[in-house]
């Protein structure tokens, strides 16, 4: 008994040691806390921090980013943002206003936290990595993401451009309406 | 143009209306007519909404009476001096959504609900200018936007003994002292977490205050609710789908076809629990038959679209129920869209009138609906008397008198995963929510609507509470002719227009008949006035948004007659503009944007009230 | 349980033994062919070794004639042979005929028992019960790409088309659990999208169908409670439906009845409660590329969500 | 008649007799003349530029096989996947690919270039002549098979292997489910190999309808330039379906066109009539030139000439027909009607009469031959005889409509299909290589190895392939990645790996043989076999002109009618490269035309061939930009080099012509 | 036994038409791209009957006009070109030139009114399969007409700058034979484009 208490507490001293002895000095990979520096605005006190630029993990792709039009539609954003993002109950996601942003962080937030003005909070009714992939895809409704990578047409009725002949946005403004 | 029958007088054999059943009572028009401002108010915060309807210097409920004619008889506006029809005052609501609904004047009081945030304001017609008397907000959740699915509208108020009763787009049902903007209870109703709003304008009869629900496109089971006036508690919920005990159905009732008789309908022609979630709202109009004691309202769409996902009658979506006021039991009900295919609520208002028709006085309910059929139904059995399409429609050959039945065209059901073209009526009906008018002076039908045609594409779509149900990808197009609108006087009695006014875009704004003229507005903006006989336009008023609104007339406290409308573009055509969609996505606004891109360049957004009169000014 | 019958060769309904019959037609006639021609070619062999002498080419052109018209009327034989069957598997069709509908999905079937009253359609997925000694008429659809229904006990393949529909008439004539399999390549799981195909004995099949037209039991205990909540509040519910519940998602086989089915993830695993917490907790690692994703539930969640899906009978 | 002076009449060749010029020197000098004229470009960039058909098609052959190894590794990971259940050496999204690209591979790379390969080295050896036909657009066509197998490995090993099967059925590789870039790949490869095959085919039908030796009338073809013929119209008719179906495969997911989408009026059977219109002729462009190679070798070892000439030809034309109007056989699942499938059933059914006509013709020519000899050449065909039977016989199974609702995309078919393919033209073609491997090199092949690599070949292909009938019909379904252990399915899948692995062994001591014999094989004589056609009249290796003199034909088997010693061509400019046109049916001397020489523009146009199709996948502009070095390489291509200016050929005219200067 | 031999030295070095090589290898191209008009035709039958109504919806026919005007063109231009050939296998340097420079004119003409015809298609080709495959017609025509174009015009400018020889007048013959096969191949796609719509 004693022998086997102290093998055990050798081996945890062990693993908590290597735990504790390890330098991190690069935190967690980018994608794993994107959502921090979320800024839906530029204007800040004193100089500026440059906003973060994280990008979908999913930003080029392709099997992400399809995935991210499946799921569009399996979790009704069309019934919203329409079948193409022209919008109808909620804003359009196909032209250049981004009332909270148009940042893979600042749609990943959206998307999880929900918005006051009528946009659900995903967050824990789907896993991040779907939200992840949705960022792709309704990157890509606005030509924000590579053209290689945009899905295409569906089979299904033609309501607007395929994704990846969608030309990328020049001008993202960002803002309440 | 329409077409100018020659036989006016023939048809003109109008034996009564509702509206005359006030006109034969002693009317309290003169009295009120000459009693002080004050009195006209004190007179007006005691009297029953059933004995203001009938005087035509007020306008107490949006559709200014039960039987929802949308008629006035102040005759100081004539076809000849409309012309000369200007401005009295304005108000800007600061709301850049889509403005349905009247006003109400009660008294020296003229109320105005907005859309959401649903400021209710009250403005003193007695001030110059007509001064800001009160205001009271709702402060509705902003949560609630996301999920109404046209726009964030509201459609107006009712007024009784003393109160304003209007519906917030969070579910809550509010009366509101009318003297003094005090709240006297809110109510709430729905959950919007299921995606269930209120937009709809209540009706107030013998103390109840009835509402509905909003959200077919989310899911939603619709019910109508009676609420007590004075208190707000609940008397009575009467589903739209689900067993016969929620639905309200007892010995009582007693429908006209066959197809309607059977127990648990509401169950049985849904395939497993469809039901709970199968839409049947009841966001439109009310109307009420004090002689009959019958309250009349239509049930929305059931959800989704999509077809497919539904097989079955559907009970009791896309129908007309009768039910007692009192205790809610339905008496009738009868089915516009069994199977409904195409979105084709059965909301539209109904029209009672007292028709002459083979050789006997009918009372019957006038309904145009989204079907593309104008329906003229015995309004105390439920039968159909005709039902004749007032636009070129392609998706049903008619009812089958005999059954009752919606005749479809096979080649133009559904079939998911499948683009069906050119289906006409669109999803938005020949007619949607905007509200005709009726004149017992001509005997015609004042109906604003729609020519739009749609291809569709059911799609498999999953039940997730508080998000869209719909299952459907749709496209408009405009009809035959190329003009998306039309502004048609119909003469209910010969089943075909009188004349008929072409419009660029959709006709979304309700109609108005004041004793000879008609009013409606259009989607560019333009207020306009035409001749109620001859169908010429006397005068038109360019607003500053496009007109969704529905124009009412009153008498002011100076007795002169006036006209007032909202103008401030939205609704679900007009989320184009006010939502700011992009129509280079076909179904943007639910199906809009391929059809509707030219009206963003058209008008922009911006809620406005004008009030005009001959003259103008103050 | 049963072994799982998926074998041209075991047939258990009318239309399979008719293909089977045929088979053996087609492997008698051609195993004579086969050991004809190649003693021909093995005595030509041996001929030719032993002389060089030529036959006349008349001779030699009526023997291939002759062989080339043996060849023939064997061909005709099987044509025959062939002909027959195509009849006689047409001839199933019935008017008293139980009505599926299956719709192929990437990667699942999703099934759903027709009945002219809408409110007795019964919805579920990747295991269908059949009725032993009566037709059913499977009509065949597909939500996205291309499969094929193939239950090879039962009968030959149907392909599952995106924007059409077809029909398939089968029949069980022997009470037994076969599997049937997608044919038609479908993309990354096309190897894991079995169907499992229960024939019932009528009355076991009425009692089974009038079951399945329930919807789930309510939670009985804390635990299953607790369970109905995570579906309901969690993400299973985005994709998911549970008739008695909140859950209506369509994206995902239906699970009212889950758990009298016989395997999960389509025929990839037994439905065991410990495959079962597998399946939730990494369906990736199970069947890798499915729609299905890590869920992430905490351990106390997933416990109370398989009390309750254990109910879910 | 004013007929031009360079409007040259039709003049008759002369015969002579006596001639200095038939002198043995007279013909030595003019053989060296040939030698110092006919260019052989040497070096790499010579190689590059090389236009000779034998260099081209034994680099296209070389090149196929290369293919082939690397598909056939792709085989054996496969089987090493399959070879017990539930195994998880490849996850499904690799094994996708290496199936896919297994598939497409073997079809598209291997099986039609490296038959079209044997017919561009043999064809204008067999019918006499020093060239062949178009010779750049032949090199065109290698570079064209060359760039696109690069392509295709190149992309799967950057994990872009397509992974919709080589069917590439709709709309799995459509817009909405073919994820990426991988379907594109798949469908540029089908462009690339068609534009291979169909410039070849067009260059084959010319050599063997114009440049025909004299003599050699339409009735005196060797069978192997027939099948060649047959199988290069085949090539025409049925590779622009392909390559019209996956052209708008490429428009809907690039540009989104409907073809394909069923919801907008489109049709996804559309792409299966369309590929199995190609796809089932494929099947005959692959296993016809097979065929061809079987008459000379069951000829040569069977000492006689083969027996049913005309019927032999006739079938091979009666294939190509009937092969046109089966493809439906593919689609049976797919529901049809019932007179459709008594129809399809027929038609794919009657195939069989041909092709046994065949069989019993060369059954036919061994029992009246002289003795089998056995060598590794006719062992092989002696096997093809065995495998094929049971390939052709399970296809019999396979075209009825009925029990291929039970046995397609199972694994019988994969066994069907490997025993027709691999039975059917791997082992001729393994024979052809071995028969024709003295002509090429000039050395003969190891004979002990040769039937060493045999038997382990044909015991593991019948190891691997004849288990797959039994699983698939103990319902084992194709294309599946792994599979329940309770299926029962190990054992034979583990026989069939193993099967696959003594393949591997085979095929490797085989390509031992082939380096080996290249080094140290004994030197090989004209006509080591003693073979009847006329490649085997000049020297192993043929020179760069094939033939000095070029032989003329009076008989079928003119090696073997040597008493009937036909009269030589003269007369053919050496410094021109001339090559000479006969007629087409009866091969009279027509005229001489000088033949292109070596040329580096073929490899530039396929270059910007190559960036055109694969800058398509990524944006349509491709198409537009990349057509610009295209056009610019296709102009320099064709400019001629030889000629006068304009002013100096019209003052040439107006001399030659004094009357036209008046008028 | 006397050694014999064909001498064919007194053979022409050139042929014009089914003798000559380059009109097989003409022919090839032409029995390649014709299997793909064919192919397309056949796509475009079975894609109409596919559809309910074709043009699908409330999609007008394509206008007649710039079609029909094209079609015209062609036809006409069939006579320059017949000259073309004539000229060559008479070895008329300048009357080949002549007609060259007037068969170029023919295309440049064509494939103007050819932008036109695009935009009188009343369809696009992303619309639904019915533009898909009208735009897919018009377009594989118009790359035929445009190669062929481009080609005679590269034949053009050799016939002006040399080097020329007697196998530039093949050339140039062929080059006319290949003409004709894009007329004939016009005709029925141009009925298949303008007229099938209107029947059904």
């Amino acid at each position: 008994m004693g022998r086997f208490t102290f093998a055990l507490v050798c081996t945890m001293a062990a693993t908590l040691g290597c735990e504790r002895e390890t330098r991190r000095y690069t935190e967690l990979p980018a994608a794993a806390n994107r959502s921090t520096a979320v800024r839906l605005t530029t204007l800040q006190p004193g100089s500026p921090q440059p906003i973060s630029n994280v990008q979908s993990p999913y930003q080029y792709n392709a099997y992400g980013l399809a995935e991210g039009k499946r799921l569009y539609a399996a979790y009704n954003c069309a019934g919203c943002h329409g079948v193409a993002g022209g919008g109808a109950i909620g804003p359009a996601l196909m032209d250049d206003k981004w009332i909270y942003g148009s940042h893979a962080d600042q749609i990943f937030s959206s998307i999880s936290q929900g918005r006051p003005d009528g946009m659900p909070s995903f967050g824990g009714h789907i896993p991040d990595q779907q939200i992840w992939q949705l960022v792709g895809y309704v990157q890509s409704l606005a030509g924000l993401v590579s053209q290689d990578a945009a899905t295409s047409r569906n089979d299904d009725q033609i309501v607007g451009k395929p994704e990846n002949r969608i030309e990328g946005t020049k001008q993202i403004q960002t803002g309440h309406r | 143009m329409g077409i100018r029958a020659q036989r006016r007088g023939l048809f003109l054999t109008v034996a009564g209306i509702a509206f005359m059943i006030s006109a034969c009572q002693k009317p309290t028009s003169d009295t009120v007519q000459q009693s002080p401002a004050s009195a006209r108010a004190l007179s007006g915060s005691l009297a029953d909404p059933a004995r203001l309807q009938q005087d035509d210097g007020q306008w107490v409920m949006s559709a200014k009476n039960y039987a929802a004619t949308r008629f006035s008889s102040l005759g100081e506006i004539t076809p000849a001096n409309v012309k000369q029809m200007g401005v009295a005052w304005t108000f800007s609501t600061g709301v850049t959504a889509g403005h349905e609904g009247p006003p109400l004047v009660v008294g020296d009081t003229m109320y105005l609900v907005t859309p959401w945030p649903n400021i209710l304001y009250a403005f003193d017609l007695t001030k110059p200018g007509a001064p800001i008397k009160w205001q009271y907000d709702p402060k509705p959740l902003g949560a609630a936007k996301g999920v109404a699915c046209c726009d964030i509208v509201n459609r107006g108020a009712a007024y009784a003994n003393g109160a304003i009763f209007f519906n917030a787009l969070d579910g809550r049902t509010m009366s509101i002292d009318a003297a003094t903007g005090k709240e006297r209870w809110v109510t709430q109703l729905t959950d919007i977490n299921r995606g269930e709003t209120m937009t709809m304008a209540p009706l107030v009869v013998k103390g109840k205050v009835f509402v509905g629900n909003s959200g077919g496109e989310f899911g939603v089971r619709g019910w109508l609710t009676a609420l007590d006036a004075d208190s707000g508690k609940t008397a009575w919920r009467a589903y739209s789908t689900g067993p016969d005990k929620d639905v309200l159905i007892g010995p009582t009732f007693k429908p006209h076809y066959d197809s309607d008789r059977g127990k648990d309908l509401g169950i049985t022609t849904w395939p497993g629990e469809a039901w709970r979630i199968g839409g049947g709202t009841v966001w439109g109009w009310l109307s009420y038959d004090p002689e009959a004691d019958l309250l009349y309202y239509g049930t929305a769409n059931p959800g989704p679209w999509n077809p497919e996902q539904r097989p079955g009658d559907n009970k009791w979506t896309a129908g007309m129920f009768a039910r007692s006021p009192d205790t809610g039991e339905a008496r009738w009900f009868y089915q516009t869209s069994p199977h409904d295919l195409y979105d084709h609520d059965g909301v539209n208002e109904m029209v009672l009138a007292d028709l002459q028709m083979n050789g006997g006085t009918r009372k019957v309910l006038m309904r145009a609906d989204r079907n593309g059929l104008l329906y003229v139904i015995d309004r105390l059995t439920g039968e159909v008397l005709s039902a004749t399409p007032f636009v070129p429609v392609n998706s049903n050959k008619g009812v089958d008198l005999k059954s009752g039945r919606l005749i479809p065209v096979k080649e133009k059901e559904s079939k998911q995963g499948m683009v069906v073209r050119d289906i006409c009526p669109a999803a938005p009906g020949a007619k949607d929510e905007q509200p005709m008018a009726f004149s017992p002076k001509t005997g015609l039908l004042y109906i604003p609507h729609n020519n739009v045609c749609m291809d569709f594409e059911g799609t498999a779509v999953s039940y997730i509470a508080g998000t869209p149900y719909v299952g459907a990808s749709v496209v408009y197009k405009a009809g035959p002719g190329g003009n998306r609108g039309f502004f048609t006087a119909w003469d209910p009695l010969a089943g075909k227009p009188k004349w008929q006014i072409k419009e660029s875009f959709p006709v979304w704004s309700g109609a108005l008949v004041a004793n000879d003229v008609v009013f409606y507005g259009t989607m560019e903006g333009w207020f306009k006035a035409v001749d109620a006989n001859t169908g010429q336009l006397l005068w038109q008023f360019k607003c500053g948004s496009g007109i969704i609104g529905h124009p009412m007339a009153f008498k002011g406290p100076d007795g002169h007659e006036y006209i007032a409308v909202t103008a401030g573009i939205g609704g679900w055509p007009g989320a184009i503009v006010s939502a700011d969609l992009d129509p280079r996505d076909a179904t943007a606004g639910n199906g809009w944007g391929g059809m509707l891109a030219d009206l963003k360049k058209t008008t922009t957004k911006g809620g406005m009230l004008y009030v005009f009169t001959v003259g103008g000014g103050t | 349980m049963a072994p799982l019958i998926q074998s041209v060769l075991h047939p258990a309904g009318v239309q399979a033994a008719r293909l089977n019959q045929l088979w053996w037609v087609m492997f008698w006639v051609c195993t004579v062919v086969f050991i004809s021609v190649l003693t021909a070619l093995a005595m030509a062999i041996a001929r030719g070794r032993r002389s060089a002498s030529n036959a006349s080419d008349a001779t030699l052109t009526g023997s291939v004639g002759a062989a080339v018209g043996i060849s023939v009327a064997a061909l005709l034989v099987l044509l025959t042979a062939s002909e027959i069957t195509g009849r006689d598997l047409d001839a199933l069709k019935a008017q008293n005929a139980l009505r599926i509908q299956i719709t192929g999905n990437q990667w699942w079937w999703d099934v759903q028992y027709l009945n002219p009253d809408p409110s007795l359609t019964v919805v579920t997925a990747n295991e269908i019960h059949v009725p032993v000694g009566r037709p059913v008429g499977i009509v065949a659809k597909s939500n996205d790409v291309i499969h094929s229904l193939w239950i090879p006990a039962l009968h030959g393949k149907r392909d599952l088309l995106p924007g059409r529909q077809s029909e398939i008439w089968l029949q069980a004539d022997r009470a037994g659990v076969y599997r049937g399999q997608c044919a038609e390549y479908c993309g990354a799981q096309h190897a894991k999208m079995a169907l499992t195909v229960v024939a019932d004995l009528p009355d076991d099949f009425e009692r089974w169908l009038s079951h399945m037209r329930g919807p789930a039991p309510p939670p009985a205990t804390e635990s299953q409670m607790r369970g109905r909540d995570v579906i309901e509040r969690g993400p299973c519910a985005m994709c998911h439906s549970i008739a008695g519940t909140l859950a209506g998602g369509r994206t995902a086989p239906d699970l009212t009845h889950l758990a009298s089915r016989s395997a999960i993830g389509a025929g990839s695993i037994p439905n065991t409660r410990g495959n079962l917490a597998g399946w939730i907790a990494d369906p990736q690692h199970i069947k890798p590329g499915n729609k299905m994703p890590a869920t992430g539930l905490a351990s106390e969640e997933l416990q109370a969500l398989l009390d309750y899906l254990e109910t879910l009978k | 008649m004013n007929a031009h002076p360079l409007e040259q009449q039709k003049a008759d060749p002369r015969l002579v007799y006596d001639d200095p010029r038939l002198e043995p020197a007279a013909l030595e000098r003019e053989r060296r003349h040939h030698e110092a004229s006919w260019p052989d470009p040497r070096g790499f960039l010579g190689w590059l530029r090389s236009t000779d058909h034998k260099s081209i098609g034994l680099r296209t052959i070389v090149t196929a096989f290369v293919w082939f190894a690397m598909a056939g590794v792709l085989a054996a990971l496969m089987r090493l996947q399959l070879s017990r259940p539930e195994n998880t050496i490849l996850g499904p999204d690799l094994y996708n690919q290496i199936f896919t690209t297994h598939g497409t591979a073997m079809m598209f790379l291997f099986a039609v270039p490296v038959m079209l390969g044997m017919g561009v080295y043999l064809v204008p050896l067999q019918v006499g002549a020093r060239a062949i036909a178009v010779p750049r657009l032949v090199a065109y066509g290698y570079w064209m098979l060359l760039f696109g197998g690069i392509f295709l490995f190149a992309m799967f090993f950057a994990n872009v292997g397509p992974d919709v099967g080589w069917f590439s059925y709709v709309p799995l590789s459509g817009p909405e489910y073919g994820i990426g870039k991988r379907p594109d790949v798949w469908a540029q490869l089908i462009t690339f190999s068609e534009v291979s095959a169909l410039v070849t085919a067009i260059s084959l039908i010319v050599t063997i309808f114009k440049l025909r030796t004299p003599g050699m009338a339409l009735n005196r073809m060797p069978l192997f330039v027939w099948a060649m013929l047959v199988v290069s119209f085949m090539v025409i008719f049925a590779m622009p379906a392909v390559m019209l179906s996956s052209t708008c495969l490429i428009l809907d997911r690039l540009v989104g066109t409907h073809f394909y989408n069923y919801a907008e009026g489109g049709d996804v059977l559309l792409w299966q009539h369309l590929f199995w219109f190609f796809g089932h002729p494929e099947v005959y462009i692959i296993f016809l030139p097979a065929l061809g190679m079987i008459s000379p070798i069951v000829s040569t070892f069977s000492r006689r000439p083969v027996f049913g000439y005309l019927a032999l030809v006739l079938s091979n034309i009666a294939t190509a027909f009937i092969g046109f109007g089966v493809w439906v056989h593919h689609m049976f699942a797919t529901g049809l009607p019932q007179f459709g499938q008594s129809f399809f059933t027929a038609a794919s059914m009657m195939i069989v009469v041909p092709t046994a006509t065949q069989i019993f013709c060369w059954i036919a020519t061994i029992w009246t031959g002289r003795g089998v000899r056995f060598t590794t050449p006719m062992l092989y065909v002696l096997a093809w005889f065995f495998v094929f039977l049971i390939g052709g016989l399970t296809g019999v199974m396979v075209a009825s409509v009925p029990l291929d609702l039970q046995l397609h995309d199972t694994f019988f078919i994969v066994a069907h299909l490997h025993y027709v393919l691999i039975g059917g033209s791997v082992f001729p073609l393994l024979a052809g290589i071995h028969f024709w491997f003295p002509k090429i090199t000039g050395r003969m092949l190891n004979e002990r190895l040769g039937k060493v690599a045999f038997w382990l070949f044909f015991t593991g292909f019948n190891l691997t392939f004849f288990p797959m009938h039994i699983l698939g019909l103990q319902g084992m379904p194709r294309r599946v990645y792994t599979y329940p252990a309770a299926m029962g399915w190990g054992s034979l899948n583990l026989l069939a790996s193993i099967g696959a692995g003594i393949i591997a062994v085979a095929l490797t001591v085989y390509l031992i043989n082939v380096i080996v014999s290249l080094r140290v094989g004994a030197a090989a004589t004209d006509n080591p076999w003693d073979a009847a056609d006329l490649e085997w009249s000049t020297s192993s290796p043929p020179p760069v002109y094939n033939f000095s003199p070029q032989p003329t034909v009076g008989s079928r088997d003119p090696l073997w009618h040597t008493e009937l010693t036909p009269p030589f061509v003269i007369g053919l400019n050496p410094e021109k490269c001339e090559v000479l046109v006969t007629h087409l049916l009866d091969a009279e001397p027509d005229h001489r035309y000088p033949t292109p020489g070596p040329s580096i523009w073929p490899l530039l146009a396929a270059i910007a061939t190559t960036i055109l199709f694969i800058w398509s996948i990524f944006s349509p502009w491709g198409v537009v930009w990349g057509s610009i070095p295209l056009f610019i390489t296709l102009v320099g291509w064709f400019w001629p080099h030889r000629g006068v200016p304009p002013r100096e050929m019209e003052r040439e005219l107006a001399r030659l012509e004094p009357r036209e200067a008046t008028s | 036994m006397t050694q014999t031999a064909i001498d064919v030295s007194p053979l022409p070095e050139h042929a014009f038409g089914h003798r000559s090589i380059l009109w097989w290898a003409t022919m090839g191209m032409v029995a390649i791209e014709g299997t793909v008009f064919a192919l397309l035709i056949m796509t475009d039958l079975y894609l109409k009957g596919r559809n309910e109504h074709w043009p699908p919806g409330n999609i007008l026919p394509p206008g007649l006009l710039w079609g029909t005007v094209n079609t015209i063109i062609l036809l006409v231009s069939t006579i320059p070109n017949e000259l073309t050939k004539r000229a060559a296998e008479k070895f008329h340097l300048r009357t080949v030139q002549l007609w060259l420079i007037v068969c170029m004119l023919f295309g440049l003409a064509f494939n103007v009114v050819r932008v036109f015809e695009f935009m009188s298609l009343n369809v696009s080709f992303d619309s639904n399969a019915y533009g898909s495959i009208t735009w897919a017609l018009l377009g594989f025509h118009t790359v035929h007409i445009l190669t062929d174009w481009v080609d005679t015009g590269v034949l053009t400018v050799l016939m002006f700058t040399g080097p020329i020889d007697e196998h530039r007048f093949v050339d140039v013959s062929e080059n006319a034979m290949y003409w004709y096969f894009v007329v004939l191949s016009w005709l029925p796609i141009y009925a298949l484009i303008y007229f099938a719509p209107r029947i059904a």
